[in-house]
């Protein structure tokens, strides 16, 4: 199991039956993959669709169907099109109970920078910040460190923030992380790893919960 | 009370160079793709455009970039095409980027004749800066203005010669907001149909918006992710 | 002719191809009956319905398919439905051509009263202040003095306004009068009335417009 | 995922007296006549009402007012309530009359996350008294803020058990708007189909915003203006 696998499948277990539920290009998409069985969870696109479905295949891909990484996508059976400033009224408005979502970099106070390199990347926001300001509840999937080993979770942002005090939970392929009033607290650590060798990894101080167990990721059934 | 005219071109034919355009779709998605390529052959300069996204290199907005027809830009994400980002690293294009939500409340804001609103969106990060900021509850929210244009190009799937307007899939995307939000609204169609086609219960942009309309004479649609991936050799 | 149908057939000839209108209540009702031929007018219902058409007959009424006056209507080919606030970010957008609405007192600053009396009424204004503030040209179609003969046209309305500054035109069954900066114009007045009688039963100082003319109500064909 | 309760009792069965209540419909077109019913057996009482209008003596959220349940309401128009009139001259009730556009934005700004925003209307009226007022552009607007309920209860022409909904012609009015304001939103339906029925472009409001779904028992769905010419005697 590939640690980005392992991060998809853990947060999957999270899911209820009923939610609704946004995900972020990249790794988070993956976690669609690995919804529990018995557990209906309504996808949405930030560009106009609740009830996502899987890929296409290639000769079924359909322009007029796409999904907010401008990949083609299916309709599930009651899923439903709307406008964009539709969209975002549902999810500014706190209607979306999860927002799952990549990051560069997130802190000690669960602010996130994921969308710019002052300087050298002129990209855009896209819906970023306007689902971490509105979700009930925001996660960041991401791997651990950079690939030159750096840590991203930091004791403060050095990025350009795209939200602040926005994020509730850090899921890595380490451990999951909660982000609290007190600071962030480590509440699961993989099998193998140990709290000492998730903080080596981590520049930000992380508090050990009372509860801490080993994170387990298969379905629950 | 006829809406149609007979070609994309002269749907554009009397845009003034210097406007402010609003542009529907996402991505490569629901875009107004033949009201694009004819004002391309137009080749009008400083225009001031709003749209989600800017194309990519070879298509939709991209060709107006490389035609050097627009001279200000605000939308949310420009990741797909290398040579906005160019120009903009450059300074040769002031590029405005925003909360993709923000801009579609935004124009939906000019549209409804609300000037101005509070969200929460981008609070202590740059998009808020400069902006004013009010505590309302126990929240803090930021004060944002709406957003107009001189003409919207926009795409549909079906309309009918009042301008009534129905769309197919992701494809509505910005559309019906920016239809609302313009002096003057030009939108292309794949089918025209006769008044009463359309059930009045699934019309999303009824006429009252819509200025002209006219059929698409043919669509690419290439799908973006693919587009990409191929280099653009769709 | 009644003086209600004299102002409702005047109302009509301003009527352009194309045009988008909302009608109140009452009076103002009575003026989708004289569209000159030729002429495509679009008719707004506030509670959501553009195209709106004629009375049905008892049997066809529907209780799906009514109007602002909550009395049935039907369809005409091209209408559309759509929820509440659209309907009104539509008026307050500034889309509406024509806003033609009942009047209790209209002044010399284009202020209009026409949904409360303090202590006897306890109705509501309906979208009667959105009306006003958001189309481009409002008219109030009235009869010219109360069923006592008193003025409806003063210097300063005495009731709650409906809207400020918000009128631009007046039609009553003796005249039509402009809403101008420097006050009322009268620019038609009824054959078989002059400028002094309309004045006489008005309170409002009136101005004459140099184009006075005769008010015709014939369709312009 | 299965949001059918069985009866408009089982759907209503634990809205708390005190509750602030949207209620959709425009006069007695497109009001949720079984949940209303429903809630008038329960006789709660202290509830703050948002809703258009306020029904008729004797058919709707009249009923309601007739039962005593209602302690404050906010609405545009109650015209054709005697009672009504009646209990608010006589200081009984609190009624806010505000416009109806604003009312709408109102509710539609609770359910999308926008605490306040402006508008021209009333501005010079005693709507505006006591309210924020501020030059933007050339024209002075009037701060108006959200509105939010604990419950709506709203009508649909058809749904399905994931909670899509879609109105027939002008019974559409406030429904939507609530459906997305409210803690918990309830809808009655005249016809419960099954998921991928309903077009899902045809949607109006997605399942998103319904915590649960019934079908009406039956529906009278009286024509308001011949209700009241007739005494209420349909």
């Amino acid at each position: 199991m590939t640690g980005k696998e392992r991060i998809a499948r853990r947060i999957a277990r999270e899911f209820h039956d009923g939610f609704y539920v946004n995900l972020g290009i990249g790794l988070p998409t993956m976690i669609a993959g690995y919804v529990p069985a018995g557990i209906d969870v309504m996808f949405q696109s930030e560009n106009g669709m609740l009830g996502v479905g899987e890929p296409p295949t290639d000769e079924c891909a359909d322009p007029d169907l796409i999904n907010a990484g401008k990949q083609p996508v299916t309709e599930l059976p009651g899923c439903s099109f709307f406008a964009s400033e539709e969209s975002f009224a549902m999810i500014r408005g706190g209607h979306m109970d999860m927002s799952i979502l990549g990051a560069m970099q997130v802190d000690e106070q669960g602010n996130l920078a994921n969308w710019t390199i002052p300087g050298k990347m002129v990209k855009g926001m896209g819906g970023a910040m306007d689902l971490v300001a509105g979700a009930r509840r925001v996660i960041v999937a991401m791997e651990h460190q950079t690939k030159d080993g750096a840590s991203r979770i930091l004791k403060e942002c050095t990025l350009p923030l795209t939200g602040q005090s926005v994020v509730h939970d850090i899921v890595t392929e380490l451990c999951w992380i909660r982000v609290t009033a007190e600071g962030l607290v480590l509440t699961e650590v993989v099998e193998g790893m140990n709290v000492a060798e998730v903080q080596a990894r981590t520049e930000a101080k992380l508090l050990v919960s009372p509860d801490l167990c080993v994170m387990t990721v298969d379905a629950l059934v | 009370m006829n809406k149609v005219v007979p070609t994309a071109d002269d749907a554009v034919v009397d845009i003034a160079p210097g406007s402010t355009i609003m542009l529907g779709g996402f991505g490569l998605c629901g875009i107004p793709e033949n009201l694009i390529a004819a004002l391309v052959k137009r080749r009008i300069t400083g225009l001031h455009t709003i749209s989600n996204n800017m194309g990519v290199d070879g298509f939709g907005m991209g060709l107006m970039l490389e035609a050097g027809m627009i001279a200000s830009h605000i939308g949310s994400y420009v990741g797909e095409n290398r040579r906005l980002e160019a120009l903009v690293l450059k300074g040769e294009l002031d590029l405005t980027l925003i909360p993709q939500g923000t801009l579609a409340e935004r124009i939906r804001a000019g549209g409804a004749g609300i000037p101005a609103f509070y969200v929460p969106t981008g609070l202590g990060t740059v998009v808020a800066e400069g902006k004013e900021t009010r505590k309302i509850g126990d929240r803090t929210y930021v004060l944002e203005q709406a957003l107009h244009a001189d003409v919207a190009l926009i795409k549909a799937w079906k309309g009918d010669r009042l301008g009534n307007l129905v769309y197919r899939k992701t494809a509505r995307n910005f559309n019906p907001a920016m239809a609302a939000a313009a002096k003057v609204t030009i939108a292309e169609v794949e089918v025209l149909v006769e008044p009463g086609e359309l059930d009045p219960d699934h019309i999303v942009t009824p006429g009252i918006y819509v200025n002209r309309i006219v059929v698409g004479a043919a669509y690419r649609k290439p799908i973006e992710s693919k587009f990409i991936q191929s280099g653009g050799a769709l």
